[in-house]
C-alpha cells in the first residue's frame, strides 16, 4: 500500500517546491506563518524560506493584492492567501482593475503573474459571508485565469501551473477538500491550465463539474454505474479559461448535460457552459441540458437552514434518473452518509 | 465611583463572563455549530463603555460582539439562541455568533468582515447628527481594523463632517496569531498614529474598569457637545482561543510572561479587589450577584436548546425586504 | 408639439421629486454639487436642498457604501453616485458582505434602502477601466436588484421605484443615453422594478435587451418590419431581478430568442437568460437561442480598436437574419450613421 | 544649484509646459480622442523630482500622468502616439493618457483609478528592497490619493516592512472641482497627517523648482540609505480644467485671488527669474532651448499623426499573456 497524503499537504509541497525551485516566488497572506498555517497549507514554509519571502501581512486585502502585482511587476511571482474568499471583495479594484487588465491595456508590454488563493467555506455556520463562491465573477473578467480544483491528486500539479503561469490566476480551494487523501508522489510537473479532465466515461449523459462538486459527482457516478448509467464525468478544473473542446465532444457523444456548480443559480457558470453548449452543440442535443446549482441564496448560520441547501450525490443521481428518464435508486448514497451535513466529516468538530 | 456603579460593572463584566465561559463550556457538545469568538479577559471595555452608552445610542461591532451587545443590553436568550441556530434567535438563526442584532436597544448589528461595520457605524452618526439628538455611534474594533483602508476612510469622513462618532478599540494585541508587530509599523502606538490624523483620542488599561469608565466618561460627553468623533484604545487581553472554546497557549505564540502578567491583572478581580478595599462592594453581594447571573445564563441556555430550530423554508426567505422595516 | 428634455433631466427630476416628497432621501457622490452635477443629473440640488441632505464625498468608496448603508439604518434613504462603475469595484465587500446581506444575514430584522447609481462609460477612449458593464456581478448576488433603464420616459419611474425600494438597488446608467430626449411630463409614479417593458410586438423573433442595447434594438426593429419581420422587444428595465414570466410568454409565440447584453459574454445575463429558457421553454423552442454581447476582451482606449467592439443595430439585423434563415438588408442602418462610432452623437466632443 | 543643473530644470520644465500646450492647442481637432489630464502649471515637482531619481529607481503615477512620465525619461513619441491611439504608442494605443508606460526608464505604468497605482508603487518598493540595490520606488500622487483607503494600507506596510518608498502628492488643492476641505479635515495639512502616521514627512512650495529639489534630494538620500519610506508634498495649481483641453475659470468654483496668486507665481518664470538674476542661466540660452524643445514636440506630434492605428485584430490581442516579460 502507497503512503497517503492530503490536499492541504499537496498543497504545501506545492507552495515548497516552487519557492524552492524559483527564487522569485513569494508567499503571503493572513496567517501564513501562524500555528495553523492556513489550514497546514503554509506549515514551516516561513522557517524553511525565511521572512523576506513567506510572511504574514496586515489586514489590508486591497493594498496587499496591489502590493503582489507590484512586486509581480519587479521580478516575483508573489502568491497571496485569503483565508476566504469573502475577504478578498475588499480587493476587487485592484484585481479587475490593475491585476487583470495590466497586460491588455499597457499592449502587451508586461505581464502579472500573481497567483491568488482563495479558500471557499461551506457549513458549521459559516454562514452568508464566509461561505461565498464567486467563481462566476472572476470567470466574467477578461485577464484572468480562474482554477478550481476538486481532487488531492491534482492539486499540486494545478497550484503549479497556476504560480508559473504568467497571468493572474485565481485559486480556490474548497474548504472542504483540505483533508482529501491522496497517494503521495514526488511529480513536480505542473498541470496545463484551461484543461479539463474526464474523471469517467461513458454514454448516458455528459456531466460537468468543479471544485468539491467533483468529489459528489464521483459518489453519483459510481452509483449509477451500480444501476447500469455511464456518465461522462468532467471535472472542468480551470473555469477560465474552460475546456470547451472536452465538453463539446462528450455532448457529440451523449446528447445530454448536466452542469454542476458550487456558485450562486443566477449568471453561473453552469449558465454559461449551458449556453454555449446550446451555441456550439445544438444539433447534438437529445434532452434540455439542465444545471445543479447552490440557490439563489446565502448559506445560512443556522445548521437547520443548510440541510438543503448544496446539491449533494443523489440529488445528482435523481437529477440523472429525469434527464434519462429512468426510475434510479439513490438510498445508498443517503444510507452511506456517515456525518452531519455541515460537516465535510467526522474529523471536523469546528470552529472553523 | 459610587456603590451603584461599582455594582452594576462588577455584575456586567461577570455576567459576559459568565456568558462567554458557559459556551465555552458548552461548545464541544456540537450544539452551537458556528464560529465563536470569545470575550473572556476582554469585559471591562464593554461593561464600562455599555454603563455610559444611552438606549438612543446606536452601536455596531465585529466578530467578537458577545459582550458589546450584552453590555448594550442586547436581549441574552436571543444571541444565546442565535448561537444555537435557533429560530428565537436574534437574527432567527441565520446569522450565528458574528451577527448579532437587537435594534430595540440600539445595538445595529455586528459581522464577520474585519473593519465592515466602521463606515456603518459612521453613517449612523451622520443620520444621528442630522436628526440632532444629542446621540451618539459606538463602533467597536479590534486592533486589527486599524490596518484596514475603510477605518481612515471613515475616520476622514467622521473628522470632516464632525460626527458624533466614538471608535473603541480593543487592543489584545493579536490577529489570530498575529502579533501587533508583524502588521502594524508600532513605532507610534495606535491611539497615537490615530491622534495624529487630526482625532480626538485617549488611550487606557483595559483590564481597569475604572480607567476605562472615567475615559469614556470624559470622552462621550465632549462628543455630545458637539466636539466631533473620538478614538478610544484600551489594551487587552484575550484568555481563549482567537476563534473557538479552547485555550490555546500551548501554540506559544504569546509569550508566558505576557499572558501571565495579563492574566494575574484580569479585569474581574482587579476591580472587585479594588471595590471590596475601599467599601464599594461587598464579597458577599458580588456572591450573590454571580449567583443570580448563573440562574439567568443557566436559563438562557436552557431556552436556546429549548427553542425550535427556523422551519426549512426560511432558508430562502429574507433575500428581499417587501417594505420598510422601521428601527 | 410637447416640450422635450433628457435622459439626464429626467434623472435629476427624479432625484429632486425624491429629495422634495421624502426627508429621508439623502443625495451624494463625487461631483455631485460641482458646477457640471454628474452630467446634468444632480444640478442645483444643493442649492435646493441644502448640504445636509445633498454633497460631494472624499474619494472613499468603499467607506461612503458603509455610510450610506448606516444612514439607511438609520432611517435615512441615501443615492449614491458614482461617475463610473468602475471606480465602484473599491465598494464591493461593502455592498455584497454588507447591503446585500444585511436582511438576509439577520433575519429580515432589518432591510437597507440604498440606491447606487453607476455610470457605464462607452467610446472616447474610456479604455478598460472606464467602460465595464458588470452587470453581471451585480445579479449573481442574491439581495441585490439590479435597474438598466434604456428609454428617456422610462428613466424617472424606475429611478424613483428604486429609491423608495425597501431594498438596495444598483441603477446603472449608460452613458450614452444621458442627452437621449424624451417628452417632458410630470408624471412621478415609480415603475414596479422586476417588470420588462415590450416595446414591440412580432411573431418572428423575441429580442431581449437592456439600457444602451435597446436603443439598438429599437432601430434594428424598426429596420426589420420595414423588411415584414416582426419583432417581440423586451427592454429588461430590472435585469435583477429578471421578469420571467414576459420573456417565457414571448418565446411561447415566436420560439425564436436574442439576447443583447452591454457587457462581457462569458458569465453574461444574456448567458443566464438562454439557460433560463432551455430550462422553462425548451419545448417551444424552433431555433438555437442566441446572444449578442460584448467580446470577452476590454474597450481599448484608440478608436481604432472599438470600431467593431460594440453590438450595433445593424448586427442585431443580421443575426435576425441568421436566427429566421433569411436574406436581410441592413446597409440602411449603416447609411444612417452620422456619426463616428466612439461618440453618442455630434454633441459629444470629450473629453469624458 | 549650478548651471547644468539650471539648465536641467528649465529645459525640463519648459518640455513638460509646451507638451501639455501642444496637446491643449491641438485636442480640438478630435484626433486624441480620449481623456487627456493635462499639468500645465504643475511642472517644477516633475522636473525636480525627474532630476534626482536614476534610470534604476521605479515610478508609478495616476490619471494625470504626462510630465511625470517626460520626467522619468519616458520617450515623447510614444506618449504623444499613445494619445493619438496609434500602434506606435507606449501601450499600443490600448491604454491612452492614461496609461503611460516605459520600463525602459523605469516608468512602471500610470492608471486611471484613484490611488490604484499606490500599493504597486510599495510593492515594487518590496522588490527593491529584496534586490537590495538601493533603488527606489516613486509613487506619483494628487491630494484625492489622500482620500483612498488604500493609501493608508499601503503607508501602514511600506512602513512595517521599512521599504525604499517616495511618495509625492502634488497638491493642486482640487479634486476635479471640489477644494481640499469638502473632502478632508484640513485642521491639519495632508503632510501633518501623514507624519502623524509615523512617516517621514516634508512639505514645500510645488511652483518653486529649487525647493523641490532640495526637499526631494534630500529625501531621497534617506530613503537610499534605508531610512524607509517618506512622503512629500508639494503644493501646486492646475491651469486648465481637470479633464480636458479649456480653462474653465468661467466655472466659479476656484477663486479669482486664489487663481491670480498661483498664475502670478508660476513655475517657470519664477525660476527664469531668480537663475537669470543669479547668472545661472542667460536669456538666450533660454530662448534656444526653447526652441530646440518646440522642434522637438512638433516632431512629436508628426510622429504621431502619420504612425498607423493598430490592426483591428489587437482588439482582442493581449487577454493574456503567453510567456513571462522581462522588464
Ligand atoms: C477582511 C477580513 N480579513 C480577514 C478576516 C479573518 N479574521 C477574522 S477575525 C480576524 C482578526 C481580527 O483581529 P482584531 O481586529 O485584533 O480582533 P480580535 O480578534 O483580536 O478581537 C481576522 C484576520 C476577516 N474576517 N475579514
Ligand atoms: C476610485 C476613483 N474614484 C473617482 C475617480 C474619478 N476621478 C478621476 S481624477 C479625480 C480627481 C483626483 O484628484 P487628485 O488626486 O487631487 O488629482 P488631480 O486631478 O488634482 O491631479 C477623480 C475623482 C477615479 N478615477 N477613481
Ligand atoms: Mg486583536
Ligand atoms: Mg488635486
Amino acid at each position: 500500500m502507497s503512503e497517503k497524503t492530503t490536499f492541504a499537504q499537496e498543497v504545501r509541497d506545492a507552495l515548497h517546491h516552487a519557492l524552492s525551485s524559483d527564487p522569485s516566488v513569494l508567499v503571503f497572506g493572513l496567517g501564513v506563518p501562524d500555528p495553523k498555517g492556513v489550514f497546514g497549507t503554509t506549515t514551516d514554509l516561513q522557517t524553511i524560506h525565511g521572512e523576506d519571502r513567506v510572511f504574514d501581512m496586515p489586514t489590508s486585502e486591497n493594498a496587499m493584492t496591489g502590493i503582489a502585482i507590484g512586486a509581480a511587476l519587479g521580478g516575483f511571482k508573489p502568491i497571496l492567501t485569503h483565508q476566504r474568499l469573502d475577504f478578498a471583495l475588499l480587493s476587487m479594484d485592484q484585481l479587475v482593475n490593475n491585476a487583470a487588465k495590466w497586460h491588455f491595456m499597457f499592449g502587451g508590454k508586461r505581464n502579472v503573474p500573481v497567483t491568488i488563493r482563495m479558500i471557499l467555506g461551506r457549513g458549521w455556520g459559516q454562514g452568508p459571508t464566509h461561505s461565498q463562491n464567486l467563481q462566476s465573477w472572476f470567470a466574467h473578467i477578461p485577464g484572468l485565469k480562474v482554477v478550481m480544483p476538486a481532487l488531492a491528486s491534482d492539486v499540486k500539479s494545478l497550484l503549479l501551473a497556476s504560480i508559473f503561469d504568467p497571468n493572474p490566476v485565481i485559486f480556490l480551494e474548497h474548504r472542504w477538500l483540505h483533508n482529501m487523501q491522496t497517494d503521495v508522489s514526488t511529480v513536480m510537473a505542473p498541470a496545463k491550465l484551461g484543461e479539463a479532465k474526464l474523471l469517467s466515461r461513458g454514454d448516458a449523459v455528459t456531466i460537468v463539474s468543479m471544485s468539491y462538486m467533483t468529489i459528489e459527482a464521483l459518489h453519483a457516478v459510481s452509483c449509477l454505474k451500480e444501476q447500469g448509467v455511464e456518465i461522462d464525468l468532467i471535472d472542468l478544473r480551470t473555469v477560465s479559461p474552460i475546456d470547451w473542446t472536452k465538453i463539446e465532444k462528450s455532448v457529440e457523444k451523449t446528447g445530454r448535460l448536466l452542469v454542476l456548480d458550487t456558485g450562486f443559480k443566477q449568471v453561473s457558470i453552469a449558465g454559461e457552459i449551458i449556453t454555449h453548449i446550446i451555441e456550439t452543440s445544438w444539433q447534438h442535443l437529445k434532452s434540455q441540458p439542465v444545471r445543479l446549482t447552490a440557490p439563489n441564496y446565502s448559506e445560512s448560520t443556522s445548521p437547520a437552514l443548510t440541510q438543503n441547501y448544496h446539491v449533494r450525490a443523489d440529488d445528482i443521481v435523481t437529477k440523472v434518473g429525469e434527464i434519462i428518464d429512468k426510475e434510479l435508486n439513490c438510498q445508498q448514497l443517503i444510507d452511506q452518509r456517515s456525518s452531519l451535513h455541515d460537516v465535510p466529516g467526522d474529523w471536523f468538530t469546528g470552529p472553523f | 465611583m459610587n456603590k451603584l456603579l461599582a455594582q452594576k460593572l462588577s455584575h456586567s463584566m461577570r455576567r459576559i463572563r459568565t456568558v462567554e465561559e458557559t459556551i465555552a463550556e458548552r461548545y464541544s457538545e456540537q450544539q452551537m455549530r458556528c464560529p465563536t469568538h470569545l470575550s473572556t479577559g476582554q469585559e471591562a471595555v464593554s461593561a464600562a463603555v455599555g454603563e455610559i452608552l444611552r438606549k438612543t445610542d446606536l452601536a455596531v461591532s465585529g466578530h467578537r460582539a458577545h459582550a458589546h451587545y450584552l453590555a448594550k443590553g442586547g436581549n441574552l436568550n436571543a444571541m444565546i439562541a442565535e448561537i444555537y441556530g435557533r429560530v428565537t434567535g436574534c437574527a432567527r438563526g441565520k446569522g450565528g455568533s458574528m451577527h448579532l442584532i437587537d435594534e430595540s436597544v440600539g445595538f445595529m448589528g455586528s459581522t464577520a468582515i474585519v473593519g465592515g461595520t466602521v463606515p456603518v457605524g459612521v453613517g449612523l452618526g451622520y443620520g444621528l447628527k442630522l436628526k440632532g439628538e444629542q446621540n451618539i455611534a459606538v463602533i467597536f474594533l479590534g486592533d486589527a481594523v486599524v490596518e484596514t483602508g475603510v477605518f481612515y476612510e471613515s475616520i476622514n469622513f467622521a473628522l470632516l463632517k464632525n460626527l458624533p462618532v466614538l471608535f473603541v478599540c480593543e487592543n489584545n494585541q493579536f490577529s489570530v496569531y498575529t502579533p501587533l508587530e508583524q502588521r502594524q509599523s508600532t513605532t507610534l502606538d495606535i491611539y497615537e498614529r490615530v491622534a495624529g490624523l487630526g482625532v480626538m483620542t485617549e488611550y487606557g488599561n483595559g483590564n481597569d474598569v475604572v480607567e476605562v469608565y472615567n475615559k469614556t466618561k470624559n470622552m462621550t460627553e465632549k462628543i455630545r457637545s458637539g466636539g466631533g468623533p473620538a478614538f478610544l484604545q484600551f489594551d487587552t487581553f484575550r484568555w481563549r482561543e482567537h476563534c473557538g472554546p479552547n485555550y490555546d497557549d500551548d501554540l506559544n505564540y504569546r509569550e508566558t510572561s505576557f499572558i501571565e502578567k495579563w492574566r494575574s491583572d484580569e479585569p474581574i478581580a482587579r476591580f472587585e479587589k479594588y471595590a471590596i478595599d475601599t467599601g464599594l462592594l461587598k464579597e458577599t453581594e458580588i456572591q450573590t450577584n454571580q449567583i443570580e447571573i448563573e440562574a439567568e445564563v443557566n436559563a438562557a441556555f436552557e431556552f436556546a436548546v429549548n427553542s425550535p430550530f427556523p422551519h426549512a423554508d426560511e432558508a430562502s426567505k429574507h433575500v428581499f425586504a417587501e417594505q420598510h422595516i422601521k428601527g
